[in-house]
């Protein structure tokens, strides 16, 4: 074990699959001798050289398509997005190549797309953006948001180890806010299977990425009120742990969905429906979901917080469902 | 239509094959091989054409006919692990690979045929195994320029001698996608050959309104690529300016753009009645129909008894008869394959063990605030 | 009133809007003298010129932001998608601009993005798909999907005169498969509500494009057989309805939501979350979902109707629920 | 890092600008209006740098130090209705055109001024109305650019004799909608001019991995475009070549590309310590900073007293500090603001009577099946 950040625990799983295993390559924006604009890759070019770490132009739809390709032939390639807004730019090769490659011809596309989501930091509607929901909805692809530097560091290897296409999503908020001890060398998480943060009877929070840590306080605080509240981090939504969520839901009879992503048409309606559907008889209380409002992410301190999801939100819809 | 086609600017192709039989590096055997990839690609088309009229084809038609010397003639120049990926109009470098014209029927008949099993339209072929064919036509235009370029890249890495070659149309040459692929191959010269069939239209647009150059080859300053233009319904020409390209980048000098001025005979599918193409431009190039100039020239110049080539003429025939028979006699994929082979196994696929202790508390949660700002990143921002 | 496929009501809208404002033009590939893959605009550059019927290079981005920029100074531009498939390679231009614009600026973009989507037609993975959950993730866009002649024409004008950008979803199979009375001239549909297909009280089938076809024969089956059942076609998914669904649902008491993009993911989950946290008090059933399944759309006819919603998969879930 | 940069290509640019003042259309207040501008933004961003390293600012700071003369250079030459936009690095070109150092650093602290009311970054800036700014940056790197082809578009159908004017760094000139908008603007001879600001890094990236060729202006010959290179740190030569490009676009000849090589003197942001740029190259560019051979220029060759020149210095340090208080009295926006101003509103707007009657039977419902394949569009397919 050894103490790591979030960041360190992605580099450092980068840096193990790349010593493990020839195949994999990374590529992005000014990832090499600057190390990527959050320096998760500082230093790979000394180690790895310029073949196995590639500067890219800016040109996201180009260097995904390379990669996707190079997937193809037995790379296991790591494609950086400098920020994940910058995903929406690459789009069509994710969606319509990646995605639906092994479908039609059963030709594999092992390829890992990551970069920072997330608010929180006064980056403006550019660079704010948490867009998991649009990848879930293509069969196809997988996608994995971790919560921990355990996870991330877990999720990213079985990510790079996964024969699919894997969207990998980081929270920049977390990047240098959340330290914990990461299991050295080999470690995994397998792709699908949800975490319990806190456990309990009254409540489930189904939630992922950062807003577990909002659940989590949120948890505590009701704790100390006397409720016994679960936590449930998916840590993967594609393929998605139903029996982990529809067990606690079953268990607890009233369900809270989380998530920073602002709320229609977000993944929480998915574990909505899901729940409304599988676990409609063992529910007490409406199924709620906390979420960012529905608009862009705004710079001004004032105007974004208002817009994420916050403690605060959380635990009041929470008291709502524990008094119902 | 209001809009009276202007007469057509007309190249000065002649209507015949140039080579000098005596100068070429190829033995009878060789240019019937040609001939017939080319010929049994006619003759596919013609019968997909009829199978259309005859309302037997699910969906739409779309035919190559008269760029059959493009495909054939860049393809014969492939080394065995070269890979290559082809567009809407190149089903004679599919035969000249050695697909057989029953499966790729059956794909057009949505039956259970592998490596697709009905998932796919018959346009498209990717068997990267058996054939080198990489999975593209990608469906949206250009999206195998990119992935050219990875392939490319690929070979290039693993130090492996072979290039890929891509097909392109000449509206697949406007998307972002195209310059995106070729700047990236070009900054790391990858052997990436783009071969570029202006074929006069993209389903109805004329090239005036797709390119602000007269050109695809224009466009290759800006790579700085090598390109040349070539006649594509002359075989040795095709041949000639391809060979070049492909030890162009065979050789490390990176991508190579070769531009094949040619005609789609047919409307972009067959339910497209062509009303858009001059009557001039039609003329022009039927007189210039690549098998028939071949052909000729086979009989005419190259000395091959006619019967060798009616034997192939009639072998196309019964191949085409047999592809109907096979492809008609194999089952559709069942439903219930519907789902299957949407993901590939992977090592950290969920085990029943890994539910069992899932409980893994955060001890110190992270939570944002508007301090958030105060802790400013050693790493960069955007 | 005269008798239209949904194709010619389409037309009808794009004519009469061209004609009544002179800042509406249209852009897309193969819109001019060919009219158009579908022929919708068939006629249009004789009448209209080619300055208003721009026959564009295949490029989607390209044309869509010029579009969306000539939309902030007054015209009122139609782009048309060949496919809506190829919406993919105009992503960001869409999500990250014109969808923000107004928001960030208070600059109005005021254009509408139409295209024919669905499956049913064996046209494979790439001319089939129905990708409006990924828009109605993005605030700042409206989404509508019009299921009959009459709502394809009045919701076109109503999206042409609207001040924000609008994602239009055709339905390539309707068109010349539909065709009833439609108004002739002025005739619009107000964007955000949602129309009742058939009325009941024993079940509530939410739906909206084509599927709500399949709705009503189903509905109408249920009915021989003595159920009562209504039908709420959302016409326009953002802005929903809620109102509407909302109160059938409170009504009946029991929920089917339908279809025809994959499921998960898909805005099927976001109406049957709202209706699992706004009317849970209301419900006697599990909120059921029928959907395609979560695979790119297959070529051969037995897989493509495998993985379509069709009668017999609603009429199921139907009969399950007025059983429960 | 193990990779020792290479000693860098050094152009031969002089150190000072060249211009007779006497062969220019400038008298003194003009020649003064350009420095101030200039001035005006180096004073800017000084104070922006200086508030980031206290922590002042929120998030990352941007600038365009070394860079001031391109952006007031080409905005000079706009006319009232033009319409342009800019990248991260031309703070001068609003300054020239009147944007006031309040209203900007305002938005830097995020403060509630319009037209974005804290919305969007200090760095982007779009107001039509009252500067002719378009709403460009767009986040996405290149996306003005088929914006302005869209821009350029309009004028050219409202017969407006207008142009549009779009920044762009040397890595904007890499994403597919580059090309996208390039072409379609070439193929409509649209009215629009691209200033590429090369100013040596997209930032940590060297043109190298950018561009397969040396220079931005390479790339015009596949858009068949007019096109130009000047030294982009000497004011006189910004103008020179400017003026050509926007000349060639106004008279309806199409769109230029004028490249101008110049430097940034900062990091990509603030918190970048640049070790990436070579020692020569820095010193070179700081060696011909813009400004300071402006300011030597007029004082040596254009003979205004150092006095009007001092004038307007310290004239921008007041504006400066007004600008701080000015930013800091005003208000944050109100957090109930969030969720104002996402939809326009429309006329087709629901309205409470429109709910009141929503049964619309469907009498004839369409219900695909197999039967869908036999009917036959008379449109085409894919
Ligand atoms: C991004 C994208 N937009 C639109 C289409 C629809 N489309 C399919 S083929 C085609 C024309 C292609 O023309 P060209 O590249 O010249 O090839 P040709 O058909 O002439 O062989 C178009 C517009 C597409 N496949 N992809
Ligand atoms: C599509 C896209 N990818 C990545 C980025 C992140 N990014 C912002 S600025 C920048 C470098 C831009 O370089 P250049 O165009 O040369 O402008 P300069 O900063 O030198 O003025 C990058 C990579 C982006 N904004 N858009
Ligand atoms: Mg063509
Ligand atoms: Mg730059």
């Amino acid at each position: 074990m050894a103490q790591m950040t979030y960041l360190q625990a992605i580099s450092d799983a980068l840096r193990y699959e790349m010593r493990r295993d020839s195949n994999v390559f990374v590529l992005g924006e000014d990832i090499g001798a600057f190390g990527g604009a959050f320096k998760i890759t500082q230093g790979f070019i000394d180690e790895f050289g310029a073949e196995r770490v590639i500067d890219t132009p800016i040109s996201e739809s180009g260097f995904v398509g390379a990669a996707c390709a190079a997937a193809t032939t037995g790379f296991r390639p790591v494609v950086e997005f400098q920020f994940i807004d910058f995903i929406a730019c690459a789009f069509d090769q994710i969606v319509n190549f990646a995605a639906k490659c092994y479908y039609r011809w059963g030709i594999a596309v092992p390829v890992v797309f990551r970069g920072p989501t997330g608010g929180g930091i006064h980056a403006g509607p550019y660079h704010s953006q948490n867009p998991e929901a649009w990848f879930t909805h293509v069969p196809g692809l997988k996608v994995v948001l971790p919560a921990t530097a355990k996870d991330a560091k877990g999720l990213l290897i079985a990510a790079i180890r996964d024969n699919n296409p894997v969207v990998y999503m980081e929270n920049k908020f977390l990047y240098r806010h959340y330290k914990e001890d990461v299991p050295e060398g080999e470690y995994t998480v397998p792709i699908g299977v949800a975490a319990l943060r806190t456990m309990g009877d009254d409540l489930s929070i189904i939630s992922y990425g950062a807003t577990v840590h909002l659940c989590v306080e949120v948890a505590r605080t009701l704790e100390r009120e006397g409720a016994s509240v679960e936590v449930v981090d998916l840590r993967s939504l594609v393929p998605l742990d139903r029996e982990t969520v529809l067990a606690s839901v079953r268990k607890t009879g009233k369900v809270l969905v989380a998530h920073e992503a602002n709320i229609t048409g977000g993944f929480g309606g998915e574990i909505a429906a899901i729940i409304a559907q599988d676990a409609f008889e063992y529910l007490d209380a409406p199924v709620m979901r906390i979420a960012s409002l529905d608009v862009p992410v705004p710079f001004s301190p004032p105007l974004e917080m208002a817009m994420l999801p916050s403690v605060d939100k959380i635990l009041a819809a929470a008291r709502q469902l524990l008094a119902y | 239509m209001s809009q009276t086609s202007p007469k057509p600017d007309l190249p000065d192709f002649p209507a015949e094959i140039e080579a000098d039989p005596k100068q070429l590096p190829y033995d009878k055997e060789q240019l019937l091989r040609f001939f017939a990839a080319m010929r049994l690609a006619r003759a596919f088309e013609e019968k997909l054409g009829a199978l259309y009229r005859q309302g037997k084809l699910l969906g739409a038609a779309y035919l190559g006919m008269g760029q059959e010397a493009t495909s054939v003639g860049c393809i014969s120049l492939l080394d065995k692990g070269d890979y290559f990926s082809t567009v809407s109009r190149n089903l004679s470098a599919w035969f000249y690979r050695g697909v057989e014209p029953g499966h790729v029927l059956a794909r057009w008949f949505g039956k259970d045929q592998s490596p697709s099993h009905g998932r796919d339209l018959g346009l498209f072929l990717a068997d990267l195994e058996n054939y080198g064919i990489a999975p593209f036509h990608n469906g949206s235009m250009a999206a195998w320029i990119p992935t050219g370029a990875g392939y490319a890249l690929s070979f290039k890495m693993r130090k492996q001698p072979n290039i890929y070659l891509a097909f392109t149309g000449d509206g697949a040459t406007s998307p972002g996608d195209f310059y995106e692929g070729l700047n990236f191959a070009s900054i790391h010269k990858l052997p990436l050959v783009i071969i570029a069939e202006m074929n006069q239209f993209a389903y109805s647009t004329p090239p005036e309104k797709q390119m602000p150059v007269k050109n695809i080859a224009d466009r290759a300053p800006a790579f700085n690529i090598y390109s040349e233009i070539a006649y594509g319904n002359d075989l040795f020409k095709v041949i000639d300016a391809s060979r070049r390209g492909i030890d162009h980048a065979r050789s490390g000098n990176g991508p190579a753009l070769i531009e094949l001025k040619t005609f789609r005979q047919r409307g972009h599918g067959e339910h497209d009645d062509m009303s858009y193409v001059p009557r001039e431009l039609r003329e022009f190039w039927e007189n210039r129909d690549p098998i028939r100039m071949y052909r000729r020239w086979m009989i005419e110049r190259a000395e091959i008894p006619a019967l060798d080539i009616e034997r192939i003429e009639e072998d196309a025939s019964h191949q085409i008869e047999r592809a109907v028979e096979y492809a008609e006699a194999l089952p559709y994929p069942s439903p219930e394959a519907v789902t299957e082979r949407l993901y590939a196994p992977s090592p950290h696929d969920p085990r029943a063990e890994d539910r069992k202790n899932i409980f893994e508390p955060i001890e110190n949660p992270a939570v944002p605030s508007l301090t958030a700002t105060k802790e400013r990143s050693t790493g960069g921002h955007f």
